[in-house]
């Protein structure tokens, strides 16, 4: 129909062309999908197949149950909408918080937690910074212990006991996604989970299977196992497993960026 | 269906269609807008070739720059280091016990220390240098070895129990295992805690205590810091404060072991360490005097199977 | 009949699944939301078993006009109650959690702490506001520019309600403490599966019925609405691959981990701002503001090169909200680069609308709602200018992770998508509901007012707090030591927190005068009071045309 | 000043459309010159035009000159102004300090933790604009803003090297011979000499300016500072040499959100038309009084607009209210012996009614309305309040970290300890002792900080802060056996006293940790 009577100025060449699209949904929209599908495609598959984007890095782990049940405490929680766990590479914040995060640091964060607001502190490192006790009072009565805070109470985690429905099929899932739990692992998440938390309790070889897991009572009360004990297990790992100041880490994150930057 | 028409307010022509009684009009680009795209354009393509941008089979492209935001960082603290460099001449000029005198010095040790403590000796001492079970915490004022800036410098220059390092510090409680009947131990622990007023003194435990232990513990239980026998009268226990923690301790004494940091830190560090510790809170002044050695408690290591793990 | 019993057969089925999955599933939240299913499935088997009719007793309550009208209305007039309804729940909750931060004290744990209740704001004001707002004006406008009516009309339907019960278990979940962790894509894997379904037939109806139409060409502002529609069905469905723990439970963990997963998210999230809050709302501006003004689209070459270059270009920008961070270098460096060259196509946009009113500037004094779109497409290009700025590496070090981020987003959200769809309301609503005019032109102008003076607030206090935190969290000591703890700057941000909930406060009292106005229009009163400019509905020429004999070629 | 070519019709060059309601699409170029071909085969942009503004001289011009001198005067000399602030801190009047993060306004110092002033500022600023718009509307773009101010130097400059509008639309179309490429190279070396001024001064306000200028010209600033002068000089060049009135029309969203807000209240530059219409040359209006209004079509008020736009048409972006056709048509209704006011500052509902036949109102009588006396009540609130905040605003600061790793520590004899981290703050340009007390805790509390010296421990300490600085501190604070209940924390007060005259205060709450029973 639209014959296009050209007149001053001649619309030809792109402008012109265009018009095929116009009258053409389909058309429309698969060019659409092509130009948007692009961008996406040529950041993101990279960093799947990209060796040096993920350091390599001793002492990563996944998670103990307790933990994983700590983390899935945190994202209930929303923690991340006020507290990042990402420390950049600047003066400050390694000064302020430790050392950068890497990206193997949360290899097995599904999902990633790197947060994009910090109305709290950065909490990539808080694990071993603070006692057990004082994270109980802070997260019980933030304000008692920090008056400026204006971090919410979170007083009731300490009366929740902790129920994980299964922590065989949490560990199951997470392995589905590509977490490495061993079989033994999965078959013993159930006594994992109170065994780290529980003084009285045999913790068996879960020292082992998770090397520099930390076994205690966290929210002291021993009587039983809550969410505060879980959340608090967390935070005390946070940030701790890569030994990042050893020599062998600051090598290889050395040679990381010179190769980055190099070639 | 096309009606191209000149819009009257403009004077510009139509394109031709209508859509619910709205046109377009066929406006060229402005130019400014145009020419501005295109710097971004022009900037864009200059920064990826600059700096790291594109990925290509198993890395990306490196920028002309070399740059790198690690890279950054670590030239940024090299830079911080290097303008502390003058004092840490300053430090390693001045002797330790002389430190506290500028106290400008003494805030840049303890502020250098505090670094090291968190690389170096966090892992046994915890973040907070206040120990656990088996490891001492330094914020109290109780020390194993002294206190005072010197002490704590040789303590972490020589190590306790560091067989590698010979000038070491060394002291060793027997085992008493073989020694004391189970009720005899008994005894003893009650009068140990007694002497702290935990518990009540018993005649049996105050005798043994003094024909085995008043030799080093002192008679009261006062401890010998320059042996690095520990005060038995006091509030603090680094193998826990029960009566069966301390029966253990009595029976089959646990003896901690503290690495030598020599050779392993620069002299510097060391000092800036010490200086860290002794500002925890519970630093000792030199003494003018030493008080009479008094004799104390379960001195040594070896945490719960837990902690050691 | 045997219609109705196919379908009490469906909703019986729906509800048995529910019950069991109430009775079988250990965890309580997922037994909730559960209970929200069977309770819809229960009120369509009383409304499919019985002759009460929940919709049309609502038509009644709602005043809706008996359909069918000329175009298919009734769910855009459903919608447009949806946008006011959600538009004050959102700015309500968010001048909650403003308060919040400035009152900690106002955290009721577990249900109403500002981690719970945040995620509910964001989603409220963005899904819910805005996306019932995308879904009112892109039935409307599609219908309108293609002279034709919807294409699956029952469909649509389903689209509406379907979005409500996404929304309200969305909202619910967040409260019960059930959510992924991922921002803006919080809802949990049954949700999602569920907006799925719902968004793929808000596709089928939108694609239909352009192929209905009786138009040759597609009208620019139905470009964007499809470019919108197909990239957040793509954002959607890779960023929430997820494998549920069990299918009786809420929680499921992300297929993607640690810095992959960082990226993907972030595509999500930026693009959510691309294509939902800029691609979605300049198909409404597209249509609204020639409409209202009365005058032809400034350029339709800009809006070509402007809409490709934008859809293109915007898809790459995701990367900026991660300067710095553990992703890998080159990555923020595409990130930064596509972000600046998003400037001009972003302006094309703004260009194009305000350019519009060319020849029709004096009805910015005497218009309420035209003024309202000038300052909206302000905004437009304010925070469009800021955003490239922001994404600058040395900007960002200073800027990220700070109030200066929330200062611009509310910027964007506040001036630009909220006035937008504040001008579009008022321009649906006599049309909707066969008024001669709103309720009240003068209390726009309340309105607007309010608005802009909250945004004022709002803007300067966040951006201010955002520097200040920015600058006190590098701030050195003259012995080359961290000056600040992190609680002294949060002790700094007291004032700017109260401020900001101030300006929130009365962006809130600005949407309410806007409810009563609206409600008071669908009553179909009229207050008196001293005429101002506005565009007069042309009820005889908004009609499709009928449907010719020969059906067109769809090219 | 009246040039001979006053009444003379413009050049023919600047075209007129055919249609009287020409607007900006048009004013920038319409698409009757033939664009240039883009890379897409068609016309990709419209080549933008410039606008050769005659001079002209009246009450808004003045007005006009003499805002400018004074805010490029203020630009210029203002961080060249001294304040003696005695040896501790720099004497320059004003100066944005970002090494040491404080700014400095005569009398005034701000930090980083004070800048809430800053946020007052802006939100004064902002609704100043707003108030200044609903009682006078644009302008600030007509006389204030940088980009005005900018423009209109640059425009003089133009005239100086070119002459006035006509000589400069010829040399325009000129071709480039060596008479014009001298002129231009010489017109664009003020411009961007000017430019470089600008840029050069801006960097003035974040350093010593001496300092700085001995260094600029050495070699041996701060690299910023090259990027800073290179990049403002690039964009004041461009922006005041050649994009002028555009970024009025199309950039800057002020323009929009001031249009926004006008309304038929609102002062603004109007013609009006129900006198002046129909416009007729005063040949034509001689033989026919009737047929004729009062615009005599002499275009004075096109030839004189700095944006190059027909006030005639009505309402329109590009109208940045400077008033300057009001000057040139008040002229030259002055010389054919109408009335003035033509072309003046009005508001829309006075339009109506003088259209309607009601007398000219004078133009002050717009700017009583509830909506200015709203602005002003509350931008004087702020005002106030932070002028309140400014006099109460002590020059003495403490926060309180206590520490969280340990949070209490038992010592041997069964006290307990807590420690706190302390930032003392002397905002004052000279070194003050203070004092340093302990409020609310049970007898026998005592403090001690830093170097660890029991012996001096007591509830109150005197220590010296340096001057405007932040003294970090620790300090230990402990409580003998027994005293205060075991499980329960203990809140108390640092309170900090100043040891001078003034005896400043500042008081801060944190709380005393104790031993629980359950630890």
């Amino acid at each position: 129909m639209s014959k296009n009577a050209p007149q001053s100025p001649p619309a030809s060449g792109a402008f012109e062309s265009h018009k095929k699209l116009e009258r053409n949904v389909t058309l429309l929209a698969a060019a659409t999908l092509a130009v948007v599908a692009i961008g996406g495609i040529v950041e993101i598959a990279p960093l799947f197949y990209i060796d040096n984007t993920i350091e390599k890095v001793s002492g990563m782990r996944p998670y103990t149950p307790l933990e994983q049940a700590g983390r899935d405490i945190y994202i209930r929680e929303g923690c991340y909408v006020c507290h990042s766990q990402m420390i950049r590479p600047f003066r400050d914040e390694v000064e302020r918080y430790g050392h950068y995060s890497l990206a193997a640091e949360s290899m097995y964060d599904h999902p990633f937690q790197w947060g994009s607001k910090r109305t709290g502190p950065d909490l990539a490192r808080v694990g071993g910074k603070y006692s057990d006790a004082w994270h109980v009072d802070h997260l019980k009565a933030p304000r008692a212990l920090v008056p400026q805070s204006i971090m919410p109470s979170y007083s009731f985690l300490s009366d929740t006991e902790l129920k994980v429905a299964d922590p065989s099929a949490s560990l199951t899932a997470l392995r589905r996604v590509g977490v490495p739990y061993t079989d033994a692992d999965i078959a013993k998440a159930a006594t994992d989970l109170k065994a780290q938390a529980d003084p009285e309790a045999d913790a068996g070889d879960l020292g082992t299977r998770y090397p520099k897991a930390q076994i205690r009572d966290f929210d002291g009360d021993p009587k039983k196992v809550t969410e505060m004990d879980a959340l608090v297990a967390y935070l005390q790992m946070l940030g701790t497993l890569v030994d990042v100041n050893s020599a062998a880490a600051q090598e290889e994150l050395t040679k990381d960026a010179k190769g980055g930057g190099g070639k | 269906m096309t009606k191209k028409r000149i819009d009257e307010p403009t004077g510009t022509e139509t394109v031709g269609h209508e859509w619910d009684g709205i046109e377009e009009l066929n406006t060229p680009l402005p130019r400014w807008w145009l020419y501005t795209f295109y710097a971004t354009i022009l900037f864009a393509a200059v920064y990826v070739v600059l700096y790291p941008a594109w990925p290509m089979i198993d890395r990306a492209t490196g920028g002309t720059l070399g740059w790198s935001s690690r890279g950054d960082l670590a030239r940024e603290m090299r830079a911080a280091d290097a303008a502390r460099a003058g004092v840490r001449a300053q430090i390693a000029a001045t002797p330790i016990e002389a430190l506290p005198a500028n106290p400008q010095l003494m805030q840049a040790a303890v502020a250098g220390g505090a670094a090291a403590f968190k690389v170096n000796c966090a892992a046994c001492h915890g973040a907070g240098a206040a120990g656990s079970p088996g490891y001492p915490n330094l914020n109290d004022d109780d020390w194993l070895w002294g206190g005072t800036l010197t002490d704590i410098e040789t303590t972490l220059t020589h190590g306790i129990r560091w067989d590698a390092n010979p000038e070491t510090r060394v002291n060793f409680m027997p085992a008493f295992k073989d020694m004391l009947k189970p009720a005899e131990a008994d005894a003893v622990a009650a009068h140990v805690l007694s002497l702290s007023g935990k518990a009540t003194d018993n005649a049996t435990g105050a005798q043994l205590f003094a024909d085995n232990c008043a030799a080093c513990h002192g008679p009261s239980g006062g401890g010998m810091p320059a042996m690095g026998v520990p005060a038995l009268n006091d509030a603090i226990w680094l193998f826990g404060g029960t009566k069966a923690d301390v029966t253990k301790q009595i029976l089959a004494p646990r003896h901690g072991v503290m690495p030598a940091w020599k050779g392993r830190l620069d002299p510097v560090t060391i000092k800036m360490l010490a200086a860290y510790v002794h500002s925890r809170g519970g630093g000792q002044d030199p003494a003018p005097a030493a008080p009479a050695p008094e004799v104390a408690k379960g001195a040594a290591p070896a945490a719960k199977a837990k902690t050691d793990g | 009949m045997e219609t109705v019993v196919r379908r009490l057969g469906v909703w019986a089925l729906v509800l048995l699944a529910s019950i069991a999955a109430i009775a079988l599933t250990p965890d309580k939240g997922f037994a909730i939301q559960m209970g929200i299913v069977a309770l819809v499935a229960v009120i369509l088997i009383i409304a499919t078993a019985t002759t009460y009719d929940p919709v049309a007793r609502a038509q009644s309550i709602f005043r809706m006009p008996p359909g069918p009208s000329r175009y298919d209305d009734d769910v855009i007039r459903w919608g447009v109650i949806a946008t006011m309804f959600w538009g004050i729940v959102g700015l309500l909750v968010g001048v909650f959690i403003a308060a919040q931060l400035a009152f900690p004290q106002l955290n009721f744990e577990p249900y109403l702490n500002f981690g719970r209740v945040r995620p509910l704001h964001t989603s409220a004001v963005i899904f819910a506001f805005g996306g019932n707002a995308l879904l009112a004006t892109s039935f409307y406008v599609v219908q309108r520019t293609c002279r034709t009516t919807l294409a699956f009309p029952a469909l649509a339907r389903f689209v509406f309600w379907g979005y409500q019960l996404f929304i309200v278990l969305a909202a619910t979940g967040y409260i019960l403490g059930i959510g992924q962790g991922r921002e803006y894509a919080e809802p949990e894997w049954y949700v999602d599966l569920w907006l799925t379904i719902v968004w793929l037939a808000y596709l089928a109806v939108f694609v239909g019925t352009l192929l209905r139409r009786h138009e040759p060409h597609i009208y620019v502002a139905n470009w964007f609405y499809l470019a919108f529609i197909i990239t957040i069905a793509m954002l959607h469905v890779v960023n929430n691959l997820a494998v549920p723990v069990s299918f009786l439970g809420s929680k499921s963990y992300s297929l993607f981990s640690g810095v992959q997963d960082a990226l993907t998210q972030w595509w999500y999230g930026h693009n959510a701002v691309g294509f939902f809050l800029t691609a979605g709302f300049l198909a409404m501006m597209y249509y609204f503001v020639p409409k209202q003004a009365g005058r032809p689209v400034y350029s339709y070459r800009l809006s070509i090169i402007h809409f490709w270059s934008l859809i293109f270009l915007y898809i790459w920008a995701g990367p900026h909200h991660l300067h710095y961070t553990a992703l890998p270098d080159w990555a923020q460096t595409l990130g930064m680069v596509f972000s600046v060259m998003l400037w001009m196509p972003s302006w094309g946009g703004m260009i194009n609308g305000l350019m519009t009113l060319n020849g029709a500037w004096d009805k910015v004094r005497t218009d309420p709602i035209i003024r309202m779109m000038v300052m909206a497409l302000a905004f437009y290009g304010m925070s469009t200018f800021e955003g490239p700025m922001l994404s600058i590496k040395a900007v960002n070090s200073l800027s990220h992770y700070t109030d200066w981020t929330i200062g611009h987003v509310h910027s964007g959200a506040l001036g630009w998508n909220g006035l937008i769809t504040f001008a579009c309301v008022y321009y649906l609503a006599p049309r909707l509901w066969n008024r001669e005019r709103l309720y009240s032109l003068r209390m726009i102008n309340w309105h607007f007012w309010l608005a802009t003076l909250g945004i004022v607030f709002y803007a300067a206090s966040m951006w201010v707090a955002g520097i200040t935190q920015g600058l006190m969290w590098r701030e050195y000591g003259a012995d080359g030591y961290l000056v600040n703890s992190f609680v002294d700057t949060v002790a700094a941000l007291h004032p700017m927190y109260i401020l900001r909930a101030v300006g929130g406060l009365m962006y809130l009292s600005g949407a309410l005068i806007m409810a009563y106005n609206i409600w008071m229009t669908v009553l179909g009163k009229l207050r008196d009071e001293a005429p101002m400019g506005d565009t007069p509905h042309d009820a005889a020429a908004d009609t499709p045309i009928a449907r010719p004999l020969v059906t067109e070629p769809a090219e | 000043m009246a040039d001979t070519d006053d009444l003379e019709r413009p050049a023919p060059s600047a075209p007129k459309p055919a249609s009287s309601g020409r607007d900006w699409a048009a004013a920038l170029g319409t698409p009757a010159p033939a664009p240039e071909a883009g890379f897409m085969g068609s016309a990709l942009y419209e080549k933008g035009r410039t606008v050769h503004n005659k001079r002209i001289d009246g009450p808004f011009r003045r007005f006009k000159w003499a805002v400018m001198l004074v805010t490029l005067a203020i630009y210029y000399v203002t961080p060249w102004l001294r304040w003696d602030r005695g040896a501790y801190a720099p004497d320059q009047a004003v100066l944005i300090d970002l090494a040491n993060r404080r700014f400095y306004m005569f009398d005034i110092e701000i930090w980083p933790h004070e800048f809430y002033f800053v946020a007052g500022l802006l939100m004064m600023a902002g609704i100043g604009l707003f108030l200044v718009t609903s009682a006078v509307g644009r302008a600030w773009c007509g006389y204030a803003c940088p980009q005005t101010v900018w423009t209109d130097l640059f425009q003089h400059v133009d005239r100086f090297f070119d002459g006035d509008r006509n000589a400069r639309a010829r040399l325009d179309k000129a071709p480039w011979d060596a008479s014009k490429t001298t002129r231009r190279l010489a017109k664009w070396s003020v411009y961007l000499a000017i430019s470089f001024w600008t840029g050069g001064a801006w960097i003035m306000y974040f350093a010593d300016a001496p300092t700085l200028t001995y260094d600029f010209w050495h070699g041996t600033a701060n690299p910023v500072a090259y990027a800073t002068v290179a990049i403002l000089t690039g964009t004041t060049f461009w922006l005041g040499g050649f994009m002028r009135e555009q970024v009025c029309v199309y950039m800057c969203p002020w323009p929009r959100i001031q249009t926004a807000m006008l309304d038929e209240k609102s002062l603004i530059v109007t013609y009006k038309d129900w006198r002046g219409e129909q416009r007729g040359s005063l040949k034509k209006a001689a033989k026919n009084p009737e047929a004729y209004g009062d615009c005599v079509d002499c275009q004075q008020c096109v030839a004189v607009c700095p944006t190059g736009i027909d006030i005639r048409d009505g309402q329109q972006i590009g109208c940045i209210t400077c008033g300057l056709c009001i000057d040139a048509c008040d002229k030259v209704m002055a010389e054919v012996g109408r009335p003035r006011g033509l072309i003046d500052y009005a508001t829309l509902e006075q339009c109506e009614a003088e259209a309607a036949g009601a007398p000219a109102q004078p133009a002050w009588k717009a700017l009583l309305r509830v909506r200015t006396l709203v602005y002003l009540g509350v931008w004087s609130a702020i005002g106030a309040g932070l002028l309140f905040a400014l006099g109460t605003r002590t020059h003495t600061g403490l926060t309180v970290a206590p520490d969280r790793n340990p949070p209490f520590m038992l010592m041997k004899d069964g006290s307990v300890r807590n420690a706190y981290t302390l930032r003392l703050r002397n905002m004052q340009a000279r070194p003050r002792d203070m004092e340093l007390a302990l409020e609310g805790l049970p007898k026998g509390a005592v403090m001690w900080t830093e170097a660890v010296s029991l012996e001096n421990a007591a509830p109150v300490q005197v220590i010296a802060v340096p001057a405007n600085a932040t003294k970090v501190l620790r300090a230990y604070v402990m409580l003998p056996p027994g005293a205060g209940e075991d499980d329960d924390d203990l809140p108390f007060a640092f309170r900090l006293t100043a040891q001078d005259e003034q005896h400043e205060t500042a008081r801060e709450e944190t709380s005393f940790a104790m031993p629980g029973d359950d630890r």
